[in-house]
């Protein structure tokens, strides 16, 4: 048997995640890469690091990363890392998950937890479809884009996932593609050091099953889409930032500072324990 | 503007019921009374419709003469003054303030020029002279009648100043503006300022250290409080006039923000590597970088066309996890500034000289032949080669260096025009050399060394006494040994009369300054105009060295022509000064020669406003009508003579005012006469200089002083001619010299069109004449009178008669 | 300074000379490793190289694409976005330690 | 300070809810994530008031899915979780039941049962969820439920439940009808060293050699908790010891399902707890749980005042089922009286494991339990 070359990311995967399932040029790939490398670069302690994800392509990625990790059911990495963060406040833990799963079926324990201020980092792929059921449409799919179950175009309005974010009060929201991989990464770290409910978009291709559907064709002119359409405009207002198949408007749209759920809470229990301490 | 508009002034001037001139000749002792008669003069006049009183006295401008006017408009009631004497742009501001002190409006007052152009003119005619002199006070007498009273508007003056360029012109300015308490844009289109002398090793002929005496100005420029430092950024659009200028400019991103420490991790990391500009190319930068060390801003900044981060994907990272202060940032974005200033310098500097065409001396061919500003950062300690002279073949210092002076300069391959710093430069420089390698042998091939300047001379001599070789003579040819790189100079040595053939290690070609290759912009953006050679133009050779014909503007250093450091910051201060004055009083007067616009006739055709050199009049669509903005006007009166409906009144110029100098002009022995237009600033001037100079020529021209050539109308031509006068004459300043811009150029159609026309009436053309005579060409006004006088002779009563009828008939 | 070869400076309009310092200026030697089976052939890193250095190869690997190959090293800025870009962490560029450098101006 | 407040040590006078409650906190449990359902709703206000009193966490979810779901992940962050709910919201939680018993999570779900199907009677009682409870979430797999009689038997089962969670790494329900929930009885706190405290297996091995999903003899893997360094994975998918997802093999299938179903059938005689009562002569028996099984106490009284050998067996683990006993009655007795608060649910197993012993089946549907009279005819007919 020969022996692979050894990538530097390597050290940050388990072995499953340098042979990951994903199609060619797909961008879950990339976030893989992208976060990696932002975990290398914050030199964070893995062990007090925890991966959380939901079902869907990208749900596999908690299984790659090399930390603690949990493959949730479809819609609930979310109350589930909710669970974690607030058991062991000394945990970093991150959402990693899709467009489906966090605003469609998971919609809900989203914008809970961004009104809760939770100290979690979410991080959504978002590829426009159901990718690993063969491309169904979803929360964010264009309109008029047809789709295995839109064959006659949809008529649905795509979530704006930014403006969603920020108007249940993530404190830290971005968007970028895949293309724009160093500032994902710079926003990832960003994130991950930003105390309370951060949200950051990667706007990502699903060449085989999306691509196909669209007709936007192989994974590079995926990439030069993104690279056409991209506007970057830092603090722009998100309500503005839908994304058309011209326009797709990045950057940081939101970076507040407010207390965390956590934060608040230890306060309550401290302010109980110490009046009881008069009590007793 | 009309809200401009003076409320107490009546227009058209409703006249009093009864209007009482007083008319005084003056004898100017004998420079007048020796040719003409003033007592007859004097008695003549009285006999003029209107005039109260007419005097005669030896010299008007005297405080007697002047009390004596006062004294008779309180007890003549005059309202109404016209004074016979020496040219107006001599005295009328004298007997305009005698006017204003008795009560009188001073633009009531009107001047018959009967010394420069009559009485010195027609020295030993003194009959004809004393007609002459008549004639020119009917015409005044004709013309006050019709004048009216005018107030000057003033424009108020934004305390604020744009310097464009940050050359040490640039730099001196904005510092001394600055320094008075006004607050300065310093617009630098590099990314520091500095300008040429930054390159420079050093100055001559004190030999300091260039950059060790411009830093501190630079940095003192940089910390000013009244500074506002705008590097990498362009003027892009400039609207408004004196006192209001609005101001576009383009603030291109640097990348790196102004938490720069200037520590150079991010250029120690960068992939890039090019030929840094600074060091013409014998250093190498970094794509992300600083020009030179003593910059500034000190702050780095990123080579957008050369760095890998384009489209917003940053490719590239390193100098961004290099930066331990989080400097840079890509997401920068250019701003369009929005900046209103009451005064504009114009620092632009000029262009090296590329001698690459000139193709004898094998620049670029021979990789030993340098130019003088390559030479600069060669012998520069902070250069390149950290001062040694190594020369490009091989690294090796020369033992032989020769200087060829005049590249691009003072001759038809290049420019014309001498540029003024390279003989200094090149003593300099060979200076520099015998200083650091006594035993260099070195050749200086020139034309004439022209070592002007103060201490100049002392330095040409030392540097002959150092056994420096002046080879009068130019190269003809230079060519290369294939083996050791060393040159061969062939020419001619024009002293001794023998061809020579020097071999050195190293030739400098010392080159020519030229003008900026884009000054066009400035000038569209500014309306400034530019000499032959291409530099910009001043206001006045002579008076008004640093202003341009735009109010508000000045200029500083080689915009406006090869200077060395020493001139480029004299004028510098020079313009600071100018601009500061005109800021310091917060507001300028208008002459009140503006146009005012007569609503009811206006068409809004928008001729007018085609041909305006100062965009001063603009199309109201909505009103139907033109709008005038007084304080861009310069009162050329181009607008009026285009005007087909005459709905612009051009005060103190009206149509009026002139036909009827015209018809006073030509009211006797209209046919032996010359009727001129002459301009104020040159035909004019020019015709007072003949004065001045007892130039003589024919008695029988009668000159009419309008401001620009181009305010003389077709139909005072045509009314000329329907009067009888055998010819015409317009008379202006040369084309590219006008006063008004261009507006002269307006004249030249208009007369092209009355030629035709004359052409197609069978009327012999010749009897109208168009002359540019500058204000130093007296000869040429006075040369054309007697040209014109054998076509005068030539003029049958026929032709005469055929003309009267000439309007109607188009 | 054996072995040293001259940095490539980008060439500037009116800048014709080749600057004194070009052979003294750190060059950057990149070292590019390639991954081969792993790679699942997008061309994001062909593509979209700043510098063009990368093309397809004409070998098939594990997976039945062609991976890329370094077409000219020279031209590398060792920018690495070619490994930050790859789905497949497949390719990574590093710049050549000054040890390997010498050891191959032994050879 | 906290440890002290733990347990209220001492008698009281609670509610089930309450009980049940106290009973949480003196097991440990240290997280509590809820939704608002009556009539479960006094367990959550008790923690919520109690919880920061002990420095732990109450939280109020969106709804009962992220309820368990938070409870899942607490518990992997190494707490003892508990949620409360009710049928409609025990509905909402069987999926993530699922992904508790896959992925082999200690936690504590008490359903307070009511009147259903649907939301049918909030404020009456039944036992209608004691089904689902052992089959409400897809695929094959085993629980442990155990329902409570008495307020005092809230507290206890309370802490058996955590008990259990923690040695088996299984969810646990507490199927506690809703007039044990409502109703008010003495209680006693017994010092908390008397109280039996289990805690999780911690594993032996270094993080390196670890296996998440490798089992000791008795099935249960050791477990170890997210941020102590052993960095491992666990999913909903089926997957290797190591943690890896083997969606298709089928012999990791096999393995796996099959131990997660053994681990608690192989272990049943540690956990199945019945109570007989005066069964030793008796020739019918009632089997009942809940508050059922009060109503055929007195009844069996009243049985043996009449002379009739009656007795009772009281169920305590539903699951799982106490088969081994009932077989036993059901072979030395006539005849087995089964009162439900539904229209027959427990009583198929109880007539499962009776063979050919005579069950008699007493359903009750949407109002207060079984009157001892109807038992007492039932055993009349019985014999």
């Amino acid at each position: 048997m020969v022996v692979e070359t050894a990538h530097p990311l390597d050290v940050y995967l388990r072995e499953t995640g340098m042979h990951h399932i994903w199609c060619t040029g797909c961008g879950n790939g990339i976030l893989l890469n992208s976060f990696v490398t932002a975990l290398k670069e914050l030199e964070l302690n893995l062990d007090k690091l925890v991966v959380v994800s939901g079902i869907g392509c990208i749900g596999r990625i908690a299984g790659y990363i090399n930390t603690d990790s949990f493959h949730t059911t479809h819609g609930r990495p979310i109350p589930f890392a909710v669970g974690v963060k607030l058991a062991n406040p000394e945990l970093k833990v991150v959402v990693i998950s899709g467009d489906g799963d966090l605003f469609a079926i998971g919609g809900n324990h989203f914008i809970h937890a961004a009104r809760r201020n939770m100290n979690i980092q979410v991080i959504c792929v978002n590829n426009f479809n159901y990718g690993m059921t063969g491309g169904q449409q979803g929360p964010t799919t264009p309109l008029n884009v047809s789709t295995s179950t839109t064959p006659y175009g949809n008529i649905e309005h795509p979530f704006n996932l930014v403006h969603l974010a920020a108007g249940s009060g993530a404190v830290y929201v971005a968007r970028w593609t895949t293309l724009h991989v160093r500032r994902l990464t710079e926003s990832i770290k960003k994130a991950l050091q930003k105390d309370g409910f951060s949200f950051v978009e990667v706007i990502s291709q699903c060449p085989e099953i999306y691509g196909k559907s669209t007709k936007i064709g192989l994974p590079v002119d995926f990439m030069n889409w993104f690279k056409r359409a991209s506007e970057i405009q830092h603090f722009s207002d998100p309500a503005k930032a839908e994304i058309t198949s011209d326009r797709i408007p990045l950057g940081e749209f939101v970076d507040i500072e407010k207390p965390t759920y956590e934060t608040l809470l230890r306060e309550r229990i401290t302010q109980v324990q110490s009046k009881m301490q008069g009590g007793t | 503007m009309s809200e401009d508009q003076p409320q107490n002034e009546i227009k058209p001037q409703a006249k009093e019921d009864e209007i009482r001139i007083g008319v005084y000749i003056c004898h100017c002792g004998l420079n007048i009374a020796g040719s003409v008669d003033c007592e007859d003069v004097a008695k003549f006049a009285s006999t003029l419709p209107h005039v109260a009183i007419s005097k005669d006295n030896r010299y008007t401008c005297s405080d007697q003469g002047q009390d004596l006017i006062k004294k008779d408009i309180k007890e003549h009631k005059l309202n109404r003054v016209v004074v016979a004497s020496c040219s107006p742009r001599l005295h009328e501001p004298t007997f305009r303030r005698a006017c204003e002190e008795a009560g009188l409006n001073k633009y009531l007052f009107e001047m018959a020029n009967i010394r420069e152009h009559c009485s010195w003119v027609h020295l030993y005619e003194k009959e004809k002279a004393t007609e002459k002199a008549k004639d020119l006070v009917r015409a005044a007498v004709a013309k006050v009648v019709l004048l009216d009273p005018a107030v000057e508007s003033e424009v108020l003056i934004t305390r604020k100043a744009l310097v464009i360029g940050g050359g040490v012109a640039g730099i001196q300015a904005a510092l001394d503006l600055a320094d008075t308490g006004y607050k300065v844009y310093l617009v630098e289109r590099e990314p520091s300022i500095g300008g040429r002398m930054a390159q420079i090793d050093k100055t001559f002929p004190t030999m300091d250290c260039s950059i060790c005496i411009l830093a501190p100005k630079m940095s003192d420029a940089g910390r000013h409080p009244n500074i506002e430092l705008l590097t990498n950024s362009e003027v892009q659009d400039v609207k408004g006039y004196i006192g209001n200028f609005k101001v576009k400019v383009l603030k291109k991103p640097r990348f790196v923000t102004k938490d720069c420490s200037a520590c150079g991790d991010c250029s120690k990391v960068c992939p890039i590597i090019v030929p840094n500009e600074f060091d013409v190319g014998l250093a190498t930068r970094h794509g992300i970088y600083t020009p030179f060390a003593q910059a500034v801003p000190s702050t780095y900044i990123v080579d957008q066309n050369l760095c890998l981060n384009k489209e917003g994907i940053i490719k590239c990272d390193k100098c961004i996890k290099a930066c331990e202060r989080k400097a840079i940032n890509f997401d920068m974005k250019p701003e369009q500034l929005e900046l209103e200033v009451g005064t504009i310098i114009v620092a632009t500097g000029a262009d090296v000289y590329d001698p690459t065409s000139l193709q004898n001396y094998g620049y670029r061919k021979f990789s030993n032949v340098i130019t003088s500003l390559e030479f600069e950062r060669l012998i520069n300690a902070g250069g390149p080669s950290a001062g040694h002279l190594f020369r490009p073949s091989d690294m090796m210092i020369p033992e032989a260096v020769a200087f060829i002076q005049c590249v691009g300069s003072r001759s038809d391959r290049g420019h014309l025009y001498c540029s003024n710093v390279c003989c200094m430069n090149t003593i300099k420089d060979a200076l520099l050399i015998k200083e650091h390698w006594p035993d260099t042998k070195i050749y200086v091939f020139y034309v004439d060394i022209r070592a002007f300047g103060k201490g100049f001379e002392d330095l040409y001599k030392r540097a002959r006494k150092e056994g420096i070789i002046f080879i009068r003579g130019l190269p003809a040819e230079i060519s290369e040994d294939r083996k050791t790189h060393n040159l061969w100079l062939m020419g001619e040595n024009t002293l001794q009369k023998e061809l020579y053939k020097v071999n050195v290690g190293m030739a400098i070609l010392s080159v020519g300054i030229e003008p900026r290759r884009d000054s066009d912009i400035i000038q569209r953006l500014l309306v400034l105009s530019r000499t032959g050679d291409g530099f910009f133009m001043e206001a006045h050779p002579k008076l008004r060295p640093v202003d341009t014909p735009t109010g508000g503007v000045f200029l500083a250093g080689c915009a406006e022509a090869p200077k060395d450091i020493k001139d480029s910051v004299t004028q510098a201060s020079a313009a600071a000064a100018r601009a500061g004055i005109l800021m310091a009083k917060g507001k300028v007067t208008v002459e009140a020669i503006t146009p005012r616009l007569l609503d009811e006739k206006c068409k809004a055709c928008g001729l007018c406003v085609k041909v305006c050199p100062y965009n001063a009049v603009v199309l109201n669509k909505d009103l139907k009508r033109v709008d005038i903005i007084e304080a861009a006007c310069a009162g050329c009166g181009t607008c009026g003579a285009e005007c087909p409906s005459s709905a612009l009144y051009m005060r103190h110029f009206t149509d009026e005012q002139i036909m009827a100098q015209v018809d006073a002009l030509t009211e006797q022995d209209a046919d032996k006469k010359i009727i001129a237009f002459c301009c104020n600033w040159c035909a004019y001037a020019g015709a007072d200089f003949a004065g001045v100079s007892r130039m003589q020529y024919p008695t029988n021209v009668r000159i009419i002083r309008t401001m620009c050539s181009g305010r003389v109308a077709p139909k005072f031509v045509e009314r000329a001619f329907e009067r009888g006068a055998a010819a015409v004459l317009v008379a202006g300043c040369h084309i590219g010299d006008c006063h008004y811009i261009n507006a002269n150029v307006q004249t030249q159609k208009r007369i092209e069109r009355l030629w035709k026309k004359m052409e197609r009436l069978g009327l012999n053309k010749e009897r109208l004449q168009l002359l540019w005579a500058s204000a130093a060409e007296g000869e040429r006004v006075a040369s054309k009178v007697k040209e014109m006088q054998t076509i005068v002779n030539g003029v049958t009563p026929e032709e005469v008669e055929k003309s009267k009828k000439m309007t109607g008939k188009a | 300074m054996s072995g040293m070869k001259a940095v490539t400076v980008e060439k500037k309009s009116n800048l014709w000379r080749k600057p004194l310092d070009a052979d003294k200026t750190r060059q950057l030697q990149a070292e590019i490793t390639i991954i081969k089976d792993r790679c699942k052939g997008c061309g994001y890193c062909i593509a979209y190289c700043p510098k063009e250095v990368l093309e397809e190869s004409e070998e098939i690997n594990a997976r039945g694409v062609h991976p890329p190959k370094v077409k000219d090293i020279n031209k590398c800025a060792v920018c690495g976005y070619c490994t930050a870009i790859c789905p497949d962490l497949a390719i990574f560029v590093k710049e050549k330690t000054e040890e390997k450098k010498e050891a191959e101006n032994k050879k | 300070m906290s440890e002290k407040n733990r347990a209220l040590s001492g008698k009281h006078f609670y509610s089930g809810d309450l009980a049940c409650a106290e009973g949480a906190l003196a097991a440990g449990c240290r997280f509590f994530a809820g939704y608002p359902i009556t009539p479960a709703t006094e367990i959550a206000e008790r923690m919520a008031r109690r919880l920061p009193q002990v420095g732990a966490t109450y939280i109020q979810m969106e709804d009962e899915i992220a309820s368990i779901a938070a409870v899942i992940g607490a518990s992997y962050a190494g707490l003892k979780a508990m949620t409360a709910t009710s049928g409609p919201g025990f509905s909402l939680m069987q999926e993530n039941i699922g992904l508790a018993v896959m992925t082999e999570t200690p936690c504590v779900i008490v359903d307070v049962m009511r009147g259903g199907p649907s939301t049918g009677q909030p404020t009456m009682a039944g036992q209608q969820d004691v089904m689902q409870a052992k089959w409400g979430s897809h695929g094959d797999y085993e629980i442990i439920a155990l329902t409570p009689s008495s307020v005092q038997e809230a507290f206890d089962l309370t802490v058996e439940a955590f008990n259990y969670a923690e040695t088996y790494r299984v969810p646990v329900m507490v199927m506690m009808d809703a007039i044990v929930g409502h109703m008010w009885e003495k209680v006693i706190i017994p010092p908390l060293e008397q109280i039996v405290i289990e805690n999780r297996k911690k594993p032996a091995v270094p993080p390196s050699e670890y296996m998440p999903f490798k089992p000791d003899k008795d099935l249960v893997p050791p477990m170890a908790v997210f941020g102590e360094g052993y960095r491992f994975h666990a999913t909903g998918l089926t997957h290797e010891e190591d943690g890896r997802p083997r969606t298709e093999s089928i012999k990791v299938q096999q393995r796996l399902v099959q131990r997660l179903c053994d681990k608690i059938r192989k272990n049943s005689e540690r956990i199945v707890k019945v109570k007989p009562m005066m069964m030793e002569d008796a020739d019918v028996a009632v089997i009942a749980y809940g508050i059922e099984s009060r109503a055929a106490l007195s009844a069996v009284r009243k049985a043996r005042n009449a002379g009739i050998k009656a007795g009772l067996l009281k169920l305590v683990t539903l699951w799982p089922f106490p088969e081994k006993q009932v077989s036993e009655i059901a072979r030395n007795t006539k005849a087995i009286i089964m009162p439900e608060m539904n229209y027959g649910q427990m009583v198929r197993e109880v007539e499962r494991a009776a063979k050919n012993t005579p069950v008699i089946f007493l359903p009750k549907l949407g109002e207060e339990p079984h009157r001892p009279e109807e038992i007492f005819e039932a055993m009349k007919v019985g014999i």
